[in-house]
């Protein structure tokens, strides 16, 4: 049960014993009060705030308990919304792909409508050595071509894994970057390449 | 929590970077250089000095031809400073009759930070914070006994993170 | 003199950091943070503050001396350790801040606009609040957090702010939890809080408002919040609003027993 | 108008510890606020520290200094009781005075 959130010191967490109809009932209450304590602000919406969506209910929930059935349903649903480039061209610039990398901007309130989002992959992830500020909330994806090679199942399941992460992993910690429209389909393309390219700095 | 990128940090430090640069642009290293150089005295506040672009131009307005590195001058500080804007720095001096000392920021357009005038009875050795546009060496300068030593260290200024 | 030098010389010798990351970096952050501990800027805020508080404003130039901030009229010791808590005069459970607008709306008769003009400051355009709540805050250094839920406003609190805490959407599908639920995350080089461990959320909730030198402000809590839901990715919250005095319910009870110790410093 | 600096003067030895925090922007002078409008320089040029009309401290800022400028030196020949006091005065000549009781 890998998805299972780390249940630690949980016992401070009030005993977790609360009914499903109380759980309800906070649940109808919490909505209510973002309804009425937030509102739209640039890319940040209200409307992407109140209506959840399957992934993002059932990922609510704490603790996070599904069946395995449910998570193999969730996450064939969720390949199912995965767009593969038109043009069977997998890999842009990795030039790109890093600056994407680098970019943490984009779809937060202090941001503009429409304007170019960035991938922020360094916030959790490890890619470029030279980078030595980068997270740990995703494995480190240093040598990732080197190691993983450049064949076709690979690349179609990094694309997939990119564009849609809950379709591999239920209640995955990583955006939607494709599903969501974070990223544009060019712009996966180049961090694609800052992941495959041999010239890419990821892969020395 | 998410405000990671180096992006956005740089958009709040830009300003200030470009703020740098167009002072050395606007060319306020001015004709000071041409009459000779000028010591700052501390008290009085030398416009050559702190306006000199690069490191080399504001410690010859600072009246240094030379100077040795030396072990008894220090620079205290963190390797990595969390945020350029402020940059916690201790300099020292264990050289007698220590009479000045300054920071300076090499790679800031205007290298010159703040300047110490010692009077007799106060320790040659003082704690602040520097603003830094980008990763560099802090350099601690000392005059004693009409010469100059100095030390260096080297502070990478690093970007982003969450707020803590 | 001596001894500066000999720190220096060993300070040279160290190893560059160059390629190097994870643990000795974020062992030279935490020496940044140490060397920046002395000599907090906030200090400056907890002293206007003060004056603010003593200070009569208003129509009928009243000060805010008398204000209850929980503890009775006009207490300031050890009252934010027990915030926020379930107020009988307006039956509902209030953080400091909300608690503070009251007192500015009700003891010194400010309008509702008036006691919630700039919240946050900056550079041009200090603000009071802030300033109050530096002060306000600093009188509970060195007592333990104990927040109360035996009321069932402030069991409720904390109930709505656990499932918010939770509760993912947004263009990113984040929660709280995506980046506070588990033990040595970082964000980048950022150490990030798993505030579902007693020992990081008293860490954590103990070292807020802070100077953050990032802004060169002391920001409150509701700042750091309203901020965190900027970067989940979240609408804005109206300044003072319940769903975060929720949140802030949730994590001050998770961070229960620990030694209060704010304003402090941060990035 | 300038606000009060906070100053602590400790007594080690014989040596006084003066520790200086001073609520200042220090304003480079080219940063612009969210208008594109340039915000004029504001920064502290010189400030100064006095024990009994003695100068112990002589200090000269550029605009690199960070803002809310804290500064820490030694000196000696304080005693308990005497006071520290410290002046500074920025580019647009505005300036601050306050003391503090050596403990």
């Amino acid at each position: 049960m890998k998805i299972i959130l780390s249940v630690i010191a949980i016992s401070l967490l009030v005993t977790g014993c609360a009914t499903a109809a109380m759980q309800t009932d906070t649940g109808k209450m919490l909505v209510a009060r973002l309804e009425e304590d937030f509102s739209s602000k640039g890319p940040a919406t209200m409307e992407r705030m109140l209506n959840q969506d399957e992934v993002q209910k059932l990922c609510s929930a704490y603790p996070l308990e599904m069946s395995d059935e449910q998570m193999e349903t969730l996450q064939a649903s969720q390949l199912k919304t995965v767009k593969y480039p038109a043009d069977g061209n997998y890999l842009g610039e990795w030039k790109e792909g890093e600056k994407i990398a680098q970019n943490g901007r984009g779809m937060q309130s202090s941001d503009q409508v429409k304007g170019t989002n960035g991938g922020n992959c360094y916030a959790c992830h490890q890619l470029a050595k030279e980078e030595i500020s980068f997270g740990n909330i995703g494995p480190s994806l240093y040598r990732y071509g080197k190691l993983k090679g450049d064949g076709e199942a690979v690349v179609k399941y990094t694309w997939a894994k990119i564009y849609n992460s809950q379709a591999f992993t239920t209640c995955s910690n990583m955006p939607r970057f494709g599903h969501s429209e974070i990223l544009t389909e060019k712009q996966i393309k180049d961090v694609m390449a800052l992941l495959f390219d041999k010239n890419s700095p990821v892969n020395q | 929590m998410f405000d990671s990128d180096k992006k956005g940090v740089q958009v709040m430090d830009q300003g200030r970077r470009n703020a740098l640069r167009m002072v050395s642009a606007l060319g306020l290293v001015c004709a000071g250089s041409l009459l000779g150089p000028i010591r700052a005295l501390a008290g009085e506040w030398q416009a050559n000095s702190f306006e000199a672009k690069g490191l080399a131009n504001a410690l010859k307005e600072l009246g240094v031809d030379s100077y040795t590195m030396s072990s008894e001058v220090s620079v205290i500080s963190a390797e990595i400073a969390e945020n350029g804007a402020v940059v916690p720095v201790s300099v020292g001096s264990a050289i007698p009759n220590t009479e000045y000392m300054a920071i300076l920021i090499e790679k800031n357009p205007n290298p010159l930070s703040v300047a110490f005038n010692i009077p007799e009875g106060t320790e040659a050795a003082f704690t602040t914070r520097v603003k830094m546009g980008e990763t560099s060496n802090i350099l601690a300068l000392v005059k004693a006994n009409g010469k100059w030593f100095a030390a260096s260290k080297e502070v990478k200024v690093t970007l982003g993170g969450c707020g803590g | 003199m001596k001894l500066i030098a000999s720190i220096f010389t060993a300070l040279i010798t160290m190893t560059p950091l160059q390629g190097v990351a994870g643990s000795s970096s974020t062992d030279e952050i935490a020496k940044y943070r140490q060397l920046l501990a002395d000599g907090n800027p906030a200090e400056l805020w907890e002293m206007r503050g003060e004056e603010l508080w003593k200070k009569k404003l208003g129509p009928q130039s009243v000060s805010l001396e008398q204000c209850d901030l929980g503890k009775g009229s006009g207490v300031v010791k050890g009252a934010y350790v027990e915030l926020p808590r379930y107020f009988k005069d307006v039956n509902k459970v209030m953080d400091l801040e909300q608690r503070l607008i009251h007192c500015r709306i009700t003891l010194q008769k400010l309008t509702p606009e008036q006691a919630v003009a700039v919240p946050f400051g900056s550079t041009s355009n200090p603000s009071d609040i802030e300033a109050l709540v530096a002060y306000i805050t600093a009188a509970s250094r060195g007592m333990k957090i104990a927040v109360s839920t035996t009321h069932p406003k402030e069991q409720a609190a904390y109930e709505l702010g656990k499932r918010f805490f939770f509760y993912r959407a947004g263009a990113h599908d984040f929660a709280c939890a995506t980046c506070h639920s588990k033990d040595k995350q970082r964000i980048r080089l950022q150490e990030l809080p798993n505030l579902l461990n007693r020992t990081d959320a008293q860490n954590t909730y103990s070292t807020w408002p802070a100077y953050r030198v990032s802004q060169g402000e002391v920001r409150s809590m509701q700042h750091r919040l309203s901020d965190c839901m900027r970067q989940q990715r979240f609408p804005e919250p109206r300044y003072a609003s319940d769903t975060i005095t929720a949140l802030i319910m949730f994590m001050a009870k998770n961070a229960e027993g620990g030694i209060y110790d704010a304003p402090a410093l941060k990035r | 108008m300038a606000e009060p600096m906070r100053i602590r003067a400790k007594l080690n030895g014989d040596t006084v510890e003066v520790k200086v925090l001073i609520r200042h922007d220090m304003e480079t002078g080219k940063r612009k606020d969210p208008s594109g409008k340039v915000i004029p320089p504001h920064f502290i040029k010189t400030l100064i520290a006095k024990c009994k009309e003695k100068t112990v401290l002589d200090t000269v800022m550029g605009i690199s200094v960070s803002k809310d400028p804290f500064l820490s030196f030694k000196f000696k020949g304080g005693a308990l009781g005497d006071k520290v006091t410290v002046t500074w005065v920025d580019n647009t000549d505005d300036t601050r005075t306050d003391e503090a009781t050596i403990s």
